[in-house]
């Protein structure tokens, strides 16, 4: 597929859009293990997106530029656990799209898989940390192993989505190794980590724009 | 839960607008960053510059605590939520000497990373910088894992003594010496009793029944260790204290600051009342208070609940907790 | 409504020990009464005595206030109930070193009588003795019936000026009139949004809806002037200013010490949300703001809430203002 | 009838268990109208009024010094608005009981109607004022009469707290003007004064201990 900044902007336009939709629900993940404020700190920080998405970046061509620019002003927006770790994501992203106005197969997963590895790298968290690594390792390591194995960059991305499901619905039953709920311990389980929702939310966004992609 | 504000999402701004035109006299605002705080008075050549900070919603701390003798400069974050490195790039910038800064914060994931990336940063700038964190909250881990501990109002000693010492002139390293020796000989504990909300989602942050108490609730809301039935004042003290000195030991003769500190609505009355049982029980066991504050230092938005903090003190901790402070939240003779 | 206490029927005299230990190098208690407590610092010789007063239950009011610069006695009462006719004197004789005693005090019924009993056995025992009243309260009486009006927070400017004053040596009579001076000179307003509730009933005080607020609010809980809709901060303090300048207009040039008291659980973010209004609108009148003051300075225990007060000052009253002071719950430099 | 000093003891003693059995509905009335604490302050009051009786008013003979011992007690413990009123009330009444040990029917007449005068004169409010005042004058007023024209002491309280009864009744449509609710305006109507409910269950309390006299 071809993937151009304007479906890379319309992407994170409608993880926007999800999150202003889902951010009560993100905020009362974070109520239950943490301090309440996931999903609010995910509104601020898209919102600030947002507004770079209709302005700044309203003609901008350049992939690694556009992601460069969304990893920053969401840290700006918000710090917080999520705005290093994202932003790290992201920015890995930018350098893979290599100043590109499009993207094609393998760059859409090798961005992907360097943001996951950013993420990682940033937060050091491993899967069963009840993070949102418990989310983006599957999702990475499948998407990896599928396009290998297939060459085929749909499908390698459904089924890593699916993956990334999994492991975030993995996470009810972990006790928490990282992050504010680490110190939990027992009480840990039982409820889904807000960061490993948010994570995956964000990548079923992207799912939908590759699919929607090709309808054209 | 009713708040007197405006638009939800301009809080933090519209509280660092009214601080700034309250406290002019005080401090400033850095004109590339809005979140960004620093002394407005001039501070002796040559000074560590001493910079704080971390989510709003607890206030005094953090901006509360910029003046002389504490902290020149302040990172201030979203409600309950690390500042960026922005803010705290910026800060050590402007209240560098040439003599280094000592940043402090709190031991949790998001200040550890956007206060790290701070740090990098600055030194990509040639700008000397130490970091130290405060672990006082004992419920948050066991005593082998204490590097893990939350920071929770001990963050306060740290400021004061770190501030006072780069006052004094002392050199960086020494200053994070002192700031360490600090955290290391400072303890805490909290218990919550109700909760607070945040501005944008006016949701109470946990659930306690009519009759409940939780120990060791962190002060963002955070579950804690045990949650029951809730007791007197006395025993809730002893519990506490119970605690604080199974990992602090405390002998005949030593001699401590003490803080028992007010998460936000706990009246002061209740304070004293806590802080009553905490002179009793130091008392019987032969150890001096050199120092108490009771108040709110650390709290956490609207919260119902407190928490102890004792602090050993050598002769040089105690000379630098007695030493002056002039803050527009905090102000000692 | 739960608290951090023990036997609720104890509450004021365990908060009294604990503030007591908190504090020995500022208080003490008489001997003869242990709701007296005033200063253990000596002060100048000649000096007139300051004696300020009132129920509990509004702490840092008033037993944190005793100190240098403020006050050199206090008579405590039980929680939102004056003090009886004894400790009073006790806290008159105590502070007396011959030039009298001036008496600051709320205009409640018991408050008035209470304090009027204290005067007249301290007249019996030849100790001058002169009260003043706090009337600051705009919505608690009409402006034609103004002595008819209670005092809430702007008793503290009451306290801040009339302690500097005689700590500057002025004579009763002048302690006196720099006293009535403040109080003509200050007006306040508050709002209440939440209850609070005595220890030994549980009880909250009022009942207000999720979306109410009451304007008015007397600080023990005492109903106000309209309950309504909560709205924004802006709003709320808009029409806070409107009734206290419509009481007291001010002018361009003016000069003012604006106080934005919170009354125990609204936290300082949302203070300084509303003095940012406060400031706004003085701003645009082109008023100068002398000195301000945010915070809990007269909380009504748990209570959520706040109230503004605006003090018009002279070259005088700007002066007391600044002076410096060193009480337990309250220092300015 | 003969009203000894162990009987007016015990009328105090009663005035104690009355004041624990009815303080929450005293507290209720003052939360309507002031701050909540009227019950929580005559309990206080008269809770320290009880360790006197029962320790070094124990053995005492004296009306005059029992009913200054109850006044001082009372005001030490409580001082607020009922503190003063009260006390000088009970001073008042202890004066006229001139050291007796037994107060025969004009005593006891007179004992009352110097307390009403004792109260008024500190607190200076009137009937239709909203206080204890819209309870205590009417008694005083129907007592003196009805004991001048018939002679009846015991008819003479009797028809005394009857218009007590009615005089606290009548403050619920009163304007509150004095003390705390008095900045109320018409807020302050629809609700019984909680210190004209007090003083009239301390009057009908009075009132039981004759008639149980009387039964002798
Ligand atoms: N070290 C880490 N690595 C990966 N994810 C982390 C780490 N620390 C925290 N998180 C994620 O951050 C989420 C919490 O985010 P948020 O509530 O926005 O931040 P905060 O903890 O600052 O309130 C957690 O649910 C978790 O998924
Ligand atoms: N001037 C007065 N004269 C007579 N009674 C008064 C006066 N002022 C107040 N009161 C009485 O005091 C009662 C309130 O008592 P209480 O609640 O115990 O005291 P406070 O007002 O100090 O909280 C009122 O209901 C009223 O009956
Ligand atoms: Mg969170
Ligand atoms: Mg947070
Ligand atoms: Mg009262
Ligand atoms: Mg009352």
């Amino acid at each position: 597929m071809i993937y151009s900044a304007n479906d890379l902007k319309q992407f994170f336009k409608n993880v926007v859009e999800m999150i202003e939709d889902k951010k009560d629900y993100l905020s009362e993940l974070d109520r239950k293990l943490g301090d309440g404020d996931h999903g609010v700190t995910m509104s601020i920080g898209w919102q600030a997106v947002n507004e770079q998405l209709d302005s700044d970046l309203k003609d901008e061509e350049d992939c690694t530029k556009i992601s460069m620019a969304v990893a920053r002003t969401f840290l700006s927006a918000v710090g917080s656990s999520v705005g290093p770790l994202y932003a790290t994501g992201l920015l890995r992203g930018a350098k893979i799209a290599g100043n590109k106005s499009e993207l094609n197969d393998s760059d859409l997963v090798n961005y992907w898989a360097a943001f996951v590895d950013g993420v990682k790298e940033r937060g050091g968290a491993e899967v069963g940390d009840k993070t949102m690594m418990d989310t983006l390792i599957p999702f990475s390591e499948t998407l990896k192993k599928q396009f290998t194995e297939t060459g085929e960059a749909s499908l390698a991305f459904e089924s890593a989505v699916e993956a990334a499901k999994q492991g975030m619905e993995s996470t009810k039953d972990l006790l928490s190794k990282k992050g504010r709920s680490s110190r939990l311990g027992e009480r840990s389980k039982g409820a889904i980590d807000p960061g490993a929702a948010s994570a995956y939310l964000i990548l079923s966004i992207f799912l939908d724009s590759i699919k929607s992609l090709q309808h054209y | 839960m009713k708040k007197l504000m405006n638009d939800p999402t301009n809080v933090v701004d519209e509280m660092i607008d009214g601080y700034l035109k309250a406290h002019p006299t005080y401090i400033q605002q850095s004109p590339k960053n809005s979140r960004t705080i620093v002394t407005v008075r001039e501070t002796k050549p040559g000074k560590v510059g001493v910079v704080i900070g971390g989510g709003s919603g607890h206030e005094p701390g953090f901006m509360g605590y910029v003046g002389d003798g504490m902290a020149d400069g302040v990172a201030i974050g979203n409600i309950f939520a690390s500042p960026s490195p922005d803010p705290i790039l910026e800060a050590a910038k402007l209240v560098d000497k040439g003599s280094g800064v000592v940043i402090l914060h709190g031991n949790y994931a998001g200040d550890v990373m956007n206060f790290g990336m701070a740090k990098e940063l600055a030194e990509m700038e040639d700008i000397r910088v130490e970091t130290v964190l405060t672990t006082d909250d004992v419920a948050s881990a066991p005593k082998e894992e204490s590097e893990k501990r939350r920071g929770i109002a001990g963050e306060f000693f740290g400021f004061k003594t770190a501030g006072a010492a780069a006052d004094k002139g002392y050199h960086l390293d020494d200053v994070v010496r002192v700031a360490k020796k600090t955290n290391e000989n400072t303890r805490s504990m909290g218990v919550g009793l109700s909760p607070c909300s945040l501005p944008q989602t006016g949701e109470p942050s946990f659930v306690l029944e009519e009759n409940e108490m939780e120990i060791g609730l962190g002060h963002h809301g955070e579950p804690g260790i045990e949650k029951g039935q809730i007791q007197s004042a006395d025993q809730v003290a002893d519990r506490l204290l119970n605690d604080i000195l199974a990992d602090m030991p405390l002998e005949k003769g030593d001699n401590v600051a003490v803080l028992v500190n007010g998460l936000g609505s706990t009246t002061r009355m209740e304070l004293y009342i806590m802080f009553r049982r905490v002179e009793q029980v130091l008392k019987e066991k032969g150890v001096k208070i050199h120092r108490s504050y009771v108040g709110d230092y650390m709290t956490s938005l609207e919260m119902g609940g407190c928490s102890i903090t004792l602090m050993k003190l050598d002769e040089e901790l105690a000379e630098l907790i007695d030493y002056p402070a002039d803050c527009p939240m905090f102000v000692q003779k």
